[in-house]
Parts: C-alpha cells; sequence; structure tokens
C-alpha cells in the first residue's frame, strides 16, 4: 500500500518535466500569473474584492499583451503563512512569470525570503514587514502595489493632532503584524507631534468576543483610532454603539474600519461619521475612479472597496509593464524593473513606486461615512496628495519605527 | 407460560449456555439452582433480551421472543428484579416506581398504593434517592418497581443475596404473594433454602446445561445430586 | 529465545517471520524514500521532495500518538500542539539570535520539560477525560502561540532563517536536510520498535489490557504510563524541530484543533499499536491533503468520510488489516502443520465478562 | 528512574509473632451501605484460610481492601507486620502479596506467555527496561514457560488469552499472581464456574503449592477448601460470623443455616442495614 | 468598578453560550457516553443556518428556531446512522465524531466560504440600555443571558420534574435497565443526541450573534465546551452550570485585565480541577 503510494508519487514528480523559469519565448505562449490570495478565512472578503478589481483590471487593460495571453492562476492561502509559503513553492517549481500576493502581511513575511531566493517578481500588495524593506532593498525583485502598512495611519495622526486639536488618543488595534505597523505608525506620528496615546487595545485575532474590548475604552479619551478589518470592523463598530461611545467619543480608523466590503454589513446609525485616513475611498471624486466605480458596480453589482482598487491597479501596473517589455519575458530582473517603473493614474489617484521603499508615492484622504442616495459611502473631507511612504516623519525616523514594529507590538 | 428451548448464549468468546431447555409455568414460582459462574444470570439475560441466544428460542405464551429487543419483551409482559438490585441511584424512589408504572387499569393491578402497602418503608422513604437506601430497601425497591409494569412474567435474580435473614423471609412472602396473583415467578438463587421454600419447580444448572429437575421434594432427597452441583 | 515448546514453535516462527517481512518492508521502504528524494530533487527543485519529507515528519509525530494510543490505550488529540511545541522552541531563541544547535537544545529541553509537566495531570485520568484532556491541552498551547505575541509572533509566525551545520553537513541543502530527516524517522521506527519489544513495552500493553490487574502484579502503572507518555510528546518534539527546519516557518495554526486532529487521524487510520501504521496514516493523509486536493476541492469530506468509514469497518486500521491478513496465512500455513492452533483474534479483548447487567460506570474503554 | 518499585518500599520486617495478616475493625461503606463491618482476624505464616459465606456478604470487597484496590472506611490492615492500610496496590505486592480475581483478570489481548512474562518482571527493576526485547530476558521466559507448565499450560503458552477455556483461564489468573513469588496468596473463588471435571485441576493446582505459602481463599465450594485450608472464617451481611477449622464450621449449626440458607430465627440483630453485593457499590 | 460590572456582565452572557453548548455536550456524555466532537461543528452548523434563515425570512427568532430544529434533525440522522454502529464502543464513537467535524467543516465552507459572518440581533435588542449606575448596557447581550438562563430552567425542569427527565437520568444509571422495564431506550438516546445537537444549535445561533460564525470558531467553542465539562464534571448537569459560569467569567477578566495570560486563566481551573478533584467539581466518581 505504502510503496503503491509511493510510487506513483514518484512517477507523478518524474512525470511532468523539469520545473523553473516559464518558457515565454514561443510566439502565443501564455505569461504565467501566479496569484496568491486567501479566498477563505478571515480575510476572505478581501481576497475576494482583490481578485474581483483585478479581473475587473484585465477586462479593462487586456488580457494579452503582444500575443501572450495572461493566465492567471488563483491559489487560496486561506490567510494562513504556512500554507502560503507551502503553495508558493510549488507554483514556482511549476513556473511563474509575474508573482502576485499575497494579501495578508504575516504571509508575505513568511514567502518573501523565498520569492526572493528565487528571484520571482513579485507584487505583494503591502509593504509592512521588515524583510519585504529588506528583501526589496537589496534583491529589487518585489515590491508592494497598494501602500505600506502604516502610510494611512501616519497622516490619519498629523490630521488629528492639527486639524483636529486631540491630544490624547486610545488605540483599538488587531494584534497581528499590520495591526502593530498600523497602530505603530500612527503612534510615532501623533507623538512627534505632541499628542499622547493614553491606551492601547490589541484584540487577537482569534478573539471569541470583539466587543468585550470595546468595553475596555475609556471614557475621557479625545477620540478612538482603529485598526480592524472585516467581520471585527462590524463588530467593532456596532459595540461601538451599544457600548454607548457612538457620539461620545470620536472614532477614527484605517481604511478596511468602513470600507465598502464591510460598510453594507454595518448597523447604518453606528457607522454615520465615522472617519478613516485612507489611501481609496469609494467617493472620490475623479474621473478614473468614477469609471472604475461604475464598471465595477456594473460587473459585481457592489461599491469597489479598498481591496477591489488595489487588485484593479495590480492589473494595470502589471499589463502596462509588461507592454513595454516587447514581448522577451525570459528575464526576471527586467520583468521587476519594468514592474517599478510604471508610473500610472489609478482610480485612487496618481500611484508613483519608491526606489527607497518600494512602495507607492501616492494620495492619502481622510473619509468620512456619509448616505448618498440611500447607500453608504466613504467621502473624502481632506486630500494629502502625493505622500512619500514616511508621510510627516523623517525618512530614517520612519524606518526605524517601521523596522520595530514589523517584528512586534509598538510599546 | 415462558419457555426456554435449547438455548445458547455466549458471553464475548466464552460459551456460556450451551442449550439450556426449561419451562415456568403461571401462578407457579420456578427455581434455577446452580453454582457460581454457572450461567444462571447469563439465562435470565437471555431471557430479557439484554443478551442474545446464538441458538434456541424463548417464547411467552407462545409466542416467539428471538430477536426483540429488552423493552419489547418488557412490553408483553416480563419483568426483571436484577442481581445486584440495580436501583437508579439518582431517582428518588417515587420515581424508580413511577418509571415504568403500566396500569392495565383491571382492578387488583399494581399501583403506587399498593407497593407502599406492600413494603411501608419505601412509602417511608419515598422522596429519598435510590443511593442513600439500605440494602434491603434497595431489594424492595427494585421488586416493587418489577411488579409495577403489571407483569406476567416476573425474572428474580439472587434476591437474596446479602440480605438479613428477615428480608429474606419478607422476599419469600412477596414471592408467594405474587404467585396467588397468577404470576409466573423465575427464580434464580444460590439460596437453597428460599428456593425449596417457595418454588414449585426446580432445576440445577451446571457447566451451562440443566442437570436435573424436580419438585422440592425430590431434591431434598437426591443427596448426590445436592452434593455435587449445589454444595449443599 | 526459548521455543522449544512444542505447539508454540509455530506461533513463535509465525511471528518472527512477520518481523523479517516487516524488515524486508523497512528496507524497501527506505530504497523507495530515497529514490523519491533524489529523483524528486532532480526534476522538481523539491516540492515532491518536501511532500515526502513533510509525510515522515508527520509519521514521527503521529509514531508517538500510536505508541501510547495503541500500546498503552491512551489516544492523544493534543499531538500537533506537541510538535508546535517543538517548533517555536526552535524558533523562539533563533529569533532571539540563537545558533540553530543551541535553539535545538533548548527546544528539546523545553518539551521534555512540558512533557514531564504535563504528565503529571496526563496520568491521572483516563479513557475519554485522557482525550478530552489532551484537547485541552492542545488548545491552550495553540491558544499561547496566538497570544503570547512577544514570544511566539503571534498569527505571523516566526521565520527561521537558517538550519544547522554539522561537518561537511549544511542543513540548509533541502536535500542534505531530507535525508536527515529520513535518518531520524528510521531511528524512531526503530526506537518504538524496541520500546514496544521491551519488557516496559509489554506492560504497556498489559496496562492496556487491565491496569488494575498491572497494578496488583507490582506495577506501578502511573510510572509506566507517564514515561510513555514524555515518550510520545518527545516524538512530536522532535518531529517539530524537523518541521521547522524542513519549513522555515512555523505559525499557530500548525497547532490547532485541525491538525491535533490530522495527526491523530494518522495514527488511527494506520492502526493504532501497529509499528507502520502511523507512517501509512501519515503518507494517506498527506496525499490527501496534497495530491487530492489539487483535483478536488472538497478533499477534507473526503478524508472525513474515509476516516469515519475506518473507524466503522476496519477499527484496527489500514495497516492492522495488512498484518492481520499476515498473521492469518501464516496461522493457516502453521494449522496445516500443527493440529489445533485457532485463528488468532487481533485487536483488542472484548469487553470483560462480567455476571451482571453492564454498569455504565465501570464499561469498558475499548477501541 | 533507576529505583524500582520493589526497592522503593523497604523490605518487609520479618513478622516477629509470625503473623502474615491481621486485619483490625475493617469496615467499607458505600454511601451508607456497608458492605464490610468490623471484621477483626489474623493469618499466621504459613497457614491457610478460607472465607465462606453467601453471596454478597462482602468477601470480595474485604479481599479488595486486601489488595489495596478499596480503600477502607474504618479500621487498619497490618501485612507482615507492618502498617498497609494507606499503601498503593503494586507496593503492598512487592510487600508479598498476591491475589486472584473472582471476574479472571487475565490480559486478554496478550498471549499466555506474554501474560507470564509481565507477572515474572512484575517485582524486578527489569519492567522498567524500554531497549532490551523481553524475549532476551531468557530467565524471565523460561520461568514464565515453567510456571505456565508446571500448572497445565504447557502447551497453550502462545495462544491468546481471551481464546482459552474458562478453567485454563482460572489456572493462568493463578500463574500470574503466583509467578510473584507471593508470601501470601489472596485466591477469590478460584473454582467458580469450573466443569466437576475442571474443579479437581483446580483442587490438584492448590495442593500442589509451596507449604510456606500463606493463603487466604474465597469459595463457595467446600469439597474445594476441604484439605486445602486449615481453617475457615463466615462472612455473613459484612460480619465475621465465626471462625474454626473445616470439621467445626461443618458441624456449625448457625453456618449451616446461613449457608445453606435454610433459616430459622438466628440470634442476630435482624434487619440491620444489610449489604450489598460483593464489591460493588451502588452507584453513588 | 463599573468597568468591572461590564466585564462581569459580559462574561456572564459568555458562560449563557457556554452553557447551551456545553450542557447539550454533557447530556450526550451522560446518558450515552458518546464524546461528541462533532459538538463544536454542529454549534456553528447552527449559526450558520440561522444566518443564512435570518437573511432569507428576516426574521431572527425563526432563524433561532430553524437552527435548532435543524440541527435536532440532524443529530437523529447521526444517531440513527453513524452512532448506532457502534453502540458502547466509547473510543471508536469518540473517532468517528472526529472524522466527521472535518465533513461538516468542510461542507460548511463550501456552502458559507470562510469569511467570518455574524448574526444581527433585530429591533429594539440592538439598542442599548442605561443600568442603575450609569453603565450603559447592550441589550442584545442581556437578552442572550436572559434567554439562556430561560433554557437553562426550562432543561433543569424537563430532567428534574418530568418523567421523560426521570428516564433520562436512570438511563445514565443503567441503560440496560430502563431497557428492561420497557422503554425503548434507543429511542431515548436518539431524542437525547438530538435534544444536545438542538442545544448546540441554539447556542451556534445566540453565539454567532457575540461571537464570529467562521472555519475554527467551532474548535473554539468545544475547547471552552470541553474545559466547561471537565471543570464542572463529565456528565453533570449542575457541573455545566457552574463549569460556564467559572469559564466564562475567569475568559472573559483574562481578557480585560491580563490579556496576555488570558489562555492561563483558562488553563488554570482545568489543572486544578485535575490535581485535586480528576472527575470535576460536580462529577461523579471518575469511570
Amino acid at each position: 500500500m505504502a510503496v503503491a503510494t509511493l510510487v506513483a508519487l514518484s512517477l507523478g514528480a518524474c512525470g511532468e518535466g523539469p520545473g523553473g523559469g516559464a518558457d515565454t519565448s514561443e510566439p502565443g505562449s501564455p505569461i504565467k500569473v501566479a496569484f496568491e490570495v486567501p479566498l477563505t478565512g478571515a480575510f476572505a472578503a478581501n481576497g475576494l474584492n482583490q481578485k474581483n478589481g483585478f479581473e475587473l483590471g484585465l477586462d479593462t487593460f487586456g488580457r494579452e499583451v503582444d500575443g501572450h495571453p495572461i493566465e492567471v492562476r488563483y491559489i487560496d492561502t486561506k490567510g494562513d503563512p504556512a500554507t502560503a509559503l507551502t503553495s508558493a513553492r510549488q507554483i514556482v517549481q511549476e513556473g511563474v512569470t509575474v508573482f502576485q500576493g499575497p494579501l495578508v502581511s504575516s504571509e508575505s513575511a513568511a514567502v518573501t525570503p523565498y520569492l526572493a531566493q528565487q528571484k520571482v517578481p513579485v507584487d505583494d500588495l503591502t509593504l509592512c514587514s521588515e524583510v519585504q524593506l529588506d528583501s526589496w532593498q537589496k534583491n529589487g525583485n518585489g515590491y508592494s502595489s497598494g501602500w505600506s502598512c502604516d502610510h494611512p495611519a501616519l497622516m490619519a495622526a498629523q490630521w488629528a493632532y492639527e486639524d483636529m486639536g486631540w491630544r490624547n488618543i486610545t488605540i483599538a488595534a488587531q494584534d497581528f503584524s499590520f495591526g502593530w505597523e498600523v497602530a505603530g505608525g500612527f503612534k510615532a506620528a501623533f507623538e512627534s507631534l505632541g499628542g499622547t496615546v493614553d491606551q492601547a487595545i490589541w484584540v487577537p485575532l482569534n478573539a471569541t468576543d470583539v466587543s468585550s474590548y470595546v468595553s475596555q475604552i475609556s471614557q475621557d479619551t479625545d477620540a478612538v483610532y482603529a485598526e480592524m478589518s472585516g467581520v471585527f470592523a462590524v463588530r467593532f463598530i456596532d459595540a461601538y454603539k451599544s457600548y454607548g461611545l457612538t457620539g461620545a467619543i470620536p472614532l477614527v480608523g484605517i481604511t478596511q474600519l468602513t470600507d465598502q466590503s464591510v460598510l453594507p454589513q454595518l448597523n447604518r446609525d453606528a457607522a454615520l461619521g465615522v472617519m478613516t485616513g485612507a489611501q481609496y475611498c469609494d467617493g472620490i471624486d475623479t474621473p478614473e475612479n468614477e469609471e472604475f466605480v461604475a464598471a465595477y458596480k456594473e460587473k459585481f453589482d457592489l461599491y469597489p472597496g479598498y481591496y477591489s482598487d488595489a487588485g484593479y491597479v495590480k492589473a494595470q501596473i502589471m499589463v502596462e509593464a509588461l507592454k513595454s517589455l516587447d514581448g522577451d519575458y525570459s528575464d526576471p530582473e527586467a520583468i521587476a524593473e519594468a514592474l517599478q517603473s510604471v508610473n500610472i493614474e489609478a482610480p485612487r489617484g496618481p500611484v508613483e513606486i519608491s526606489d527607497k521603499t518600494h512602495s507607492p508615492v501616492q494620495n492619502v484622504y481622510i473619509c468620512e461615512v456619509q448616505e448618498i442616495d440611500g447607500d453608504l459611502r466613504n467621502v473624502p473631507i481632506k486630500t494629502f496628495e502625493s505622500v512619500p511612504p514616511e508621510g510627516p516623519l523623517e525618512y530614517e525616523e520612519w524606518e526605524a519605527h517601521f523596522r520595530h514594529d514589523s517584528a512586534g507590538r509598538p510599546e | 407460560m415462558i419457555t426456554v428451548d435449547d438455548v445458547h448464549t455466549y458471553r464475548g468468546l466464552s460459551y456460556v449456555l450451551q442449550g439450556i431447555s426449561l419451562q415456568a409455568e403461571d401462578a407457579q414460582c420456578t427455581a434455577l439452582l446452580g453454582r457460581n459462574g454457572m450461567g444462571k444470570t447469563t439465562l435470565i439475560e437471555t431471557m430479557m433480551g439484554l443478551l442474545s441466544a446464538r441458538d434456541g428460542d424463548i417464547t411467552l405464551d407462545g409466542t416467539s421472543l428471538r430477536g426483540k429487543e429488552p423493552f419489547q419483551i418488557a412490553k408483553r409482559g416480563v419483568a426483571l428484579v436484577p442481581q445486584g438490585r440495580h436501583v437508579f441511584s439518582s431517582l428518588t424512589v417515587e420515581e424508580n416506581l413511577t418509571l415504568a408504572a403500566r396500569g392495565n387499569g383491571e382492578p387488583g393491578a399494581w399501583t403506587l398504593e399498593r407497593v407502599y402497602d406492600l413494603f411501608p418503608n419505601l412509602n417511608r422513604r419515598r422522596k429519598n434517592r435510590g443511593s442513600d437506601l439500605s440494602g434491603g430497601e434497595q431489594q424492595m425497591l427494585a421488586i416493587g418497581r418489577a411488579v409495577m409494569t403489571n407483569p406476567r412474567v416476573l425474572l428474580m435474580d439472587e434476591p437474596s443475596e446479602g440480605l438479613a435473614p428477615v428480608i429474606v423471609d419478607k422476599v419469600g412472602e412477596v414471592i408467594r404473594l405474587l404467585k396467588q396473583e397468577g404470576l409466573c415467578v423465575f427464580l434464580v438463587e444460590q439460596n437453597y433454602g428460599l428456593a425449596i421454600e417457595t418454588a414449585d419447580r426446580l432445576y440445577v444448572l451446571a457447566g451451562g446445561q440443566v442437570v436435573w429437575q424436580g419438585s422440592p421434594a425430590e431434591l431434598e432427597a437426591a443427596d448426590d445430586v445436592r452434593h455435587l452441583h449445589l454444595g449443599v | 529465545m526459548s521455543t522449544h515448546t512444542p505447539g508454540a514453535g509455530a506461533g513463535v516462527a509465525g511471528w518472527q517471520g512477520l518481523l523479517a517481512r516487516q524488515q524486508r518492508w523497512l528496507m524497501l521502504l527506505i530504497g523507495l524514500v530515497f529514490l523519491l528524494i533524489v529523483s524528486s530533487y532532480l526534476y522538481r527543485g523539491g516540492f515532491y521532495g518536501q511532500l515526502v519529507t513533510q509525510m515522515l515528519i508527520f509519521a514521527i509525530a503521529a509514531m508517538g500518538v500510536g505508541f501510547l494510543g495503541g500500546y498503552g490505550g491512551m489516544v492523544s488529540l493534543g499531538q500537533a500542539s506537541f510538535l508546535g511545541l517543538g517548533a517555536y522552541g526552535v524558533a523562539v531563541p533563533m529569533s532571539d539570535g540563537a545558533d540553530p544547535w543551541t535553539a535545538i537544545v533548548i527546544s528539546l529541553v523545553v518539551t521534555l520539560a512540558v512533557a514531564l509537566l504535563t504528565g503529571l495531570l496526563a496520568v491521572r485520568v483516563r479513557g475519554i477525560s485522557f482525550v478530552i484532556m489532551t484537547l485541552a491541552l492542545g488548545q491552550i498551547l495553540f491558544g499561547l502561540a496566538s497570544s503570547w505575541v512577544d514570544l511566539s509572533g503571534g498569527d505571523n509566525g516566526l521565520i527561521i532563517p537558517v538550519a544547522p551545520t554539522l561537518g561537511p553537513l549544511d542543513l540548509n541543502d533541502p536535500i542534505v536536510l531530507s535525508f536527515t530527516v529520513l535518518v531520524v524517522f528510521v531511528l524512531a521506527v526503530l526506537a518504538l520498535r524496541t520500546f514496544v519489544a521491551s519488557p516496559f513495552g509489554l506492560a504497556l500493553r498489559g496496562i492496556k489490557s487491565n491496569e488494575q490487574r498491572l497494578k496488583t502484579l507490582g506495577y506501578a502503572t502511573r510510572l509506566h504510563l507517564y514515561i510513555s507518555w514524555v515518550i510520545s510528546v518527545m516524538f512530536a518534539g522532535v518531529a517539530g524541530i524537523l518541521f521547522v527546519f524542513t519549513n522555515g516557518l512555523i505559525t499557530p495554526t500548525a497547532l490547532d484543533f485541525g491538525h491535533n486532529g490530522i495527526v491523530t487521524l494518522m495514527a488511527v487510520i494506520g492502526g493504532l499499536g501497529t509499528l507502520w501504521g502511523p507512517t501509512v496514516g501519515a503518507i494517506v493523509i498527506m496525499l490527501f491533503q496534497n495530491y487530492l486536493s489539487l483535483y478536488f476541492e472538497r478533499w477534507a469530506t473526503v478524508m472525513g468520510i474515509v476516516f469515519v468509514a475506518v473507524v466503522i469497518f476496519a477499527p484496527e486500521g489500514l495497516w492492522g488489516l495488512v498484518t492481520k491478513f499476515a498473521r492469518r496465512l501464516t496461522r493457516q500455513k502453521a494449522a496445516r502443520g500443527q493440529l489445533g492452533i485457532n485463528e488468532v483474534p487481533v485487536g483488542d479483548a472484548g469487553a470483560e465478562t462480567e455476571s451482571e447487567l453492564p454498569d455504565p460506570t465501570t464499561e469498558k474503554v475499548q477501541q | 528512574m533507576t529505583t524500582s518499585t520493589a526497592s522503593a518500599v523497604p523490605p518487609a520486617p520479618a513478622a516477629a509473632d509470625g503473623i502474615a495478616l491481621s486485619v483490625d475493625d475493617l469496615g467499607r461503606h458505600f454511601a451508607g451501605v456497608k458492605a464490610v463491618e468490623g471484621v477483626t482476624l489474623s493469618v499466621a505464616s504459613g497457614s491457610r484460610l478460607g472465607i465462606i459465606g453467601p453471596n454478597g456478604a462482602g468477601k470480595t470487597t474485604f479481599f479488595n481492601m486486601l489488595s489495596g484496590e478499596l480503600k477502607p472506611t474504618s479500621g487498619r490492615i497490618h501485612l507482615f507486620g507492618r502498617d498497609v492500610t494507606s499503601l498503593a496496590s503494586h507496593k503492598r505486592v512487592a510487600l508479598g502479596l498476591g491475589r486472584t480475581y473472582q471476574i479472571t483478570r487475565v490480559l486478554r489481548g496478550m498471549t499466555v506467555l506474554e501474560n507470564l512474562a509481565v507477572a515474572t518482571h512484575g517485582l524486578s527493576g527489569s519492567k522498567l527496561d524500554l531497549l532490551r526485547p523481553w524475549r532476551r530476558y531468557s530467565a524471565k521466559v523460561e520461568e514464565a514457560e515453567a510456571l505456565g507448565a508446571s500448572f497445565g499450560l504447557r502447551h497453550r503458552l502462545n495462544a491468546y488469552a481471551e481464546e482459552l477455556s474458562h478453567g485454563e483461564v482460572r489456572q493462568l489468573e493463578v500463574c500470574l499472581a503466583l509467578a510473584l513469588k507471593p508470601k501470601i496468596l489472596l485466591l477469590d473463588e478460584p473454582a467458580a464456574g469450573l466443569s466437576p471435571a475442571e474443579r479437581v485441576d483446580i483442587r490438584n493446582l492448590l495442593n500442589g503449592l509451596p507449604k510456606e505459602l500463606t493463603l487466604v481463599m474465597i469459595e463457595h465450594d467446600m469439597d474445594v477448601l476441604r484439605g486445602a485450608v486449615d481453617d475457615i472464617a463466615v462472612l455473613h451481611l459484612g460480619e465475621l460470623v465465626t471462625r474454626g477449622s473445616v470439621a467445626e464450621i461443618q458441624r456449625n449449626e448457625l453456618v449451616r443455616e446461613l449457608y445453606l440458607g435454610k433459616r430459622r430465627q438466628i440470634d442476630r440483630t435482624a434487619g440491620a442495614d444489610p449489604a450489598d453485593s460483593d464489591g460493588k457499590a451502588p452507584h453513588a | 468598578m463599573n468597568q468591572f460590572i461590564v466585564q462581569t456582565l459580559n462574561g456572564l452572557t459568555l458562560a449563557g453560550i457556554m452553557f447551551l453548548v456545553s450542557s447539550g455536550f454533557t447530556l450526550v456524555f451522560g446518558v450515552m457516553r458518546i464524546t461528541n466532537l462533532a459538538h463544536g461543528a454542529i454549534y456553528l452548523l447552527g449559526g450558520y443556518i440561522a444566518y443564512s434563515t435570518i437573511q432569507l425570512v428576516g426574521n431572527f427568532f425563526v432563524g433561532v428556531i430553524v437552527a435548532g430544529l435543524a440541527m435536532a434533525l440532524l443529530g437523529i440522522v447521526l444517531e440513527r446512522t453513524l452512532i448506532k454502529r457502534m453502540r458502547g464502543q466509547v473510543m471508536a464513537e469518540l473517532l468517528a465524531t472526529l472524522g466527521l467535524v472535518y465533513v461538516m467543516n468542510d461542507l460548511a465552507l463550501a456552502v458559507w466560504g470562510g469569511d467570518p459572518l455574524s448574526l444581527r440581533l433585530p429591533g429594539v435588542l440592538r439598542e442599548s440600555t442605561t443600568l442603575p449606575g450609569g453603565i450603559i448596557y447592550p441589550n442584545g447581550r442581556m437578552f442572550i443571558l436572559f434567554l439562556a438562563v430561560v433554557i437553562g430552567l426550562a432543561l433543569y425542569f424537563l430532567l428534574r420534574r418530568t418523567r421523560v427527565g426521570a428516564i433520562v437520568r436512570a438511563g445514565v444509571d443503567n441503560k440496560a435497565m430502563v431497557s428492561a422495564m420497557g422503554i425503548n431506550v434507543r429511542l431515548v438516546f436518539t431524542m437525547v443526541f438530538a435534544l444536545g445537537a438542538l442545544l448546540a444549535g441554539v447556542g451556534g445561533a445566540l453565539g454567532g450573534t457575540v461571537l464570529s460564525l467562521a472555519p475554527n470558531a467551532d474548535a473554539e467553542i468545544l475547547t471552552f465546551a470541553l474545559i466547561v465539562v471537565i471543570v464542572g464534571g463529565l456528565g453533570s448537569f449542575e457541573g455545566a452550570v457552574l463549569g460556564s459560569l467559572i469559564v466564562g467569567l475567569l475568559s472573559n477578566y483574562g481578557q480585560a485585565y491580563f490579556p496576555a495570560l488570558a489562555y492561563f486563566a483558562l488553563f488554570a481551573p482545568l489543572v486544578l480541577v485535575l490535581l485535586v478533584r480528576p472527575q470535576g467539581l460536580l462529577g461523579r466518581t471518575a469511570a
């Protein structure tokens, strides 16, 4: 029995021939794109939005470059770093031209060293860890087209201190690296301006009951800054209302807090007036965005969320870059270089990849949940234009905090 | 009338009942005697359907009980007073009694009141849990519980076990009363005295087979049987 | 070896024959694994080599379950968590800058310490309560791994950048690593075989059969079970060390309920109380996870159904079926030459014969 | 780990008074039911005591307290002059106590030889040996084989215990107890469930036991007891009713009445809370 | 102080949900000696079914009832087709239910996806009430606590005051004798298994308003239930009440006051109980 299966395995292993880089020399041969994305698990909604955005982007910008069809294979990582790594190994062995994803920061941290070692061109969405930063700076094979994790938080801190005049703030964040980066960025910027973070509440990813964390928020803070996503965002905002905080203490958050991936599930009264520091809001008033929102709504009957925009931008950058290569996709280094040199006008505004951090220089918005034509929408109330990844901080100061926070909770 | 016809029963891998045939008449007490480990309890459990016979048949008034579940056999009118009493320890005395109550509506049927009349001790302790009773009270309860189903056949497995003589006398009285009411009482005993005094017909079991049958007087006379198979 | 007793000879020879056959199996298996690893690295850059390596690692952990459950009668549902403990035992010191060898030693010490401590609890309960307790222990380790962020990195897990080197052997080379795993696996099999054949193993089977009786034969049964628990946990710990170096990463999911169940499943599907059962189970389940999942999305459903079917229809497990068949053949051969040798029932004794009604508080735990 | 259980317990002092076992006012209650009450008796080294009494008299409960499987609710137990009342079973075994069970407790999933090998390792440090195959302990294996052979199991050494006949299981049960070379042996109904022919085997087996072995034996069958024991203690309703030589007990009218169930009025506090069946607590 | 009261109320709500789940588990164990490891999966499935029902008919209470009934039905099917085949083999039953966990979770994944879902309470239950002392507390949680108490009392009445309850308790004492009294124990078993599943299903529907419904939520709740029954005593109804209170409160206080040690707060009672009273606080002598 054991022997039989081993033999079968061994035949399977030998039968499919040598692996390695994708062979794209033949005319009409496919460009192999691997897309790791969580389609199940806690991050599934984000993953699905991103996939939808990517599909719409391919529809818009083309599924074929110079006669080579773009062949996308989506791999469900379940939000689990170990799965992401195992799948990455498997798919890279089978040959890949461009690697997209993964989405979750811990997945990126797991996959990045392997992809760097294999010199695979990769666009992994968000820059959240020291591992990525080091790897991009050293190998240049990858970048994050979405944003660096703390980017919107840095500007939200500046806005909170300067525009709103808040001095004491409570932070509530999910207890994982994305949460650490976001909360740490907010804290670093807010404190460097002179403010105080009086309480930090960390919600474990496996928390059974989010509202028991909400009930820990003290009544005498100026405002709450929240990093919550998916069902945690829904629970958090609901609990915020039911424990009597809505209307009493302003709630500001990361993009995901009121992103369209959760907004329809929110209690209307609880959601109205919640503000976010965001790199994309569905209510951005530009032709690019209006076109994108209309197309997205037509195709999926939903308003696009930030992850939809991110998927769309990924496709836009990739197609533009591939076009610049004149049909030669044999050199991973050239592909990586091309991907990072594209400057585009995206729904979220102009996007340019920074040489220092390999993450975007782009607009950051402060948005507010408003009701427009009976729908809840995120509407920009302030725009910071073409902000570098370090935001209001000095670059060295930013890099120090960034490296520190990606390894553990900020103090 | 309950008839056991060439019954073979295994317990796990051991072949315990090796072809037993016997018969218990209505309004009589039929007793089965034998040493420890000879298969007496196995026979009772087979009759009640708690163990299934590999071969042979058991009939109640001509209807086969083969393959019937214990509760079906009980519903047909067979009741069990098990060895070790096994009263429901977490139930009160009254709950123990009413649990299986199946009044047949006839005058003279067993009711809670009649059981309490017969065993006044139980009446006094009716709110106590089964586990709080003494051994004798538990035996009374086990008998009371069995008759509350208004059975036609009563199987009793060593009702004298571990009881003071005066309680054993009480058991004897109850058996005689039930006989008078027309019940078919099938008694498995080690207590030679109780069996001799209450039974109308006796069987002796050894090595999974019936080795002797007869009346009490015949057994009193059969010294060799008593000595060899009963150690008496 | 005293086989002079007439009549006993056939049985013993049959048993030895079986052992000899098992040794041939072992050689064959190792040879095949060798071939497989080499060919997969040559042709596919290591993915299948990786898969085989993972199979062997999980087989080691499952052997721990098989040892305690199959021979001692105590089925653990926390083995993956102890595997995770071994892995974190390496990963935590290494992320604080320890060198790999130091980390391995720390991991072994930590796992041993936890095994010694939890053993005190483990030997206090039996049967179902034991299973539940191991499950709870596993969930607690899982909870610690995900919530003790400062140490474990939370849900991100910890990444291991380098594996140790030993003279010319660099475990950073995946082929070398795979063969190291193979060597450890063979050692684990030999250890298990030795343990089972020893007086200790004999007593353990006795405890499974009737613990009370062993006590009145002079055995401090809790001591035996305690030692077995520690051995079982150490199998998981060693597997965890190999796991973290092979994977380069350990995350809390590796310790969760699903993984705990899967390791137990490996031991049960393969056959509790058999030498090769856990390995067979590990191969089958890893194939389900990595191979069937390519073609059939609902592979977990199939795995669950297969598992339930094995529990119902082949409680001795897949390898148990094979040995049962082999033993029956041996017996038939023997029976031709000898008189009066019955077919040997394989597996556990039935419930003890008791001359009274079944009593729920004394019901035997069977499996 | 290296200290075996045997050496963990100091060797039993030779009982100066020549008493192997003594119990003093021993009692055990199960949730209000008295299974054993106020039993006091002693057994001289090398002597043989039979215990009789009807079912439910508390005999097995009494044995379970002697072997340490049940804790007494009152009273003390001394083994070879040492108070063992709260000593664990396996430590009493180390002091030289062996026992058999009424409901046999052989190791069913193992062969006869394996059963016996487990027993022969029972009191030696080798039981914790993880490395050397038990079959290579040739002295122990030979001892096990010899023991089996001397009690009629020579041809059944490789049979699984669950394949044995009733009588063979009884023999194995006694062999297991003897493998520990006990100084005192408790036998719980060794003849229960045996055919007349098998009873003869058991009687021969008992007669073949070493003379210096102290024996306490529960048995219903006076034929088995006759010639096997020096005197007999009678338990009834958990209490020690009388004790005397086999002949005395057979003559004793009270015993005949109790034991044979031919009751007339007996001069005892009738109606005293009787005991539950042997060794089984009502479910508390 | 107010903070403490809120945390206590939160802990009690959690205890209420744990009680619903663990009482079903302990009931099935007590009567049938079945360790149903799929109990958590039934909880989760109940939550999912409530979710879909509410989506469909728009009424929360219909969702809860449908979830309970659907799980009871599933319980009947499982008992009749699967458990029946392994009567009395406790370890086989346990392992088979472990296999079921994978099947049920995988099928739930296929139907409801891996995205965490949450149930929305209707109307006034979504509001808050200001309690004496100025504490604002969500009505929904008070409602869940209330419902758990009501269901608990109903169960107590069923078990202690009715003939059916007497049969169930008698079944715990001695199944064979109940059968010999002319009662169809098989039917009782099926009903008890169905009741256990019903409680888990209702627990899932109510729990889904506070806790997320997602893959792995089943393991989480199963762990809670197991710790509750180990602490309270396997098979003991009163033990489930006591254990739920202890575990619910400790778990919540742990999260609120010692977040890093929250898991130790669960571990501590388990270890203490195992060391001092392995059969659980209100359990009978260990089997």
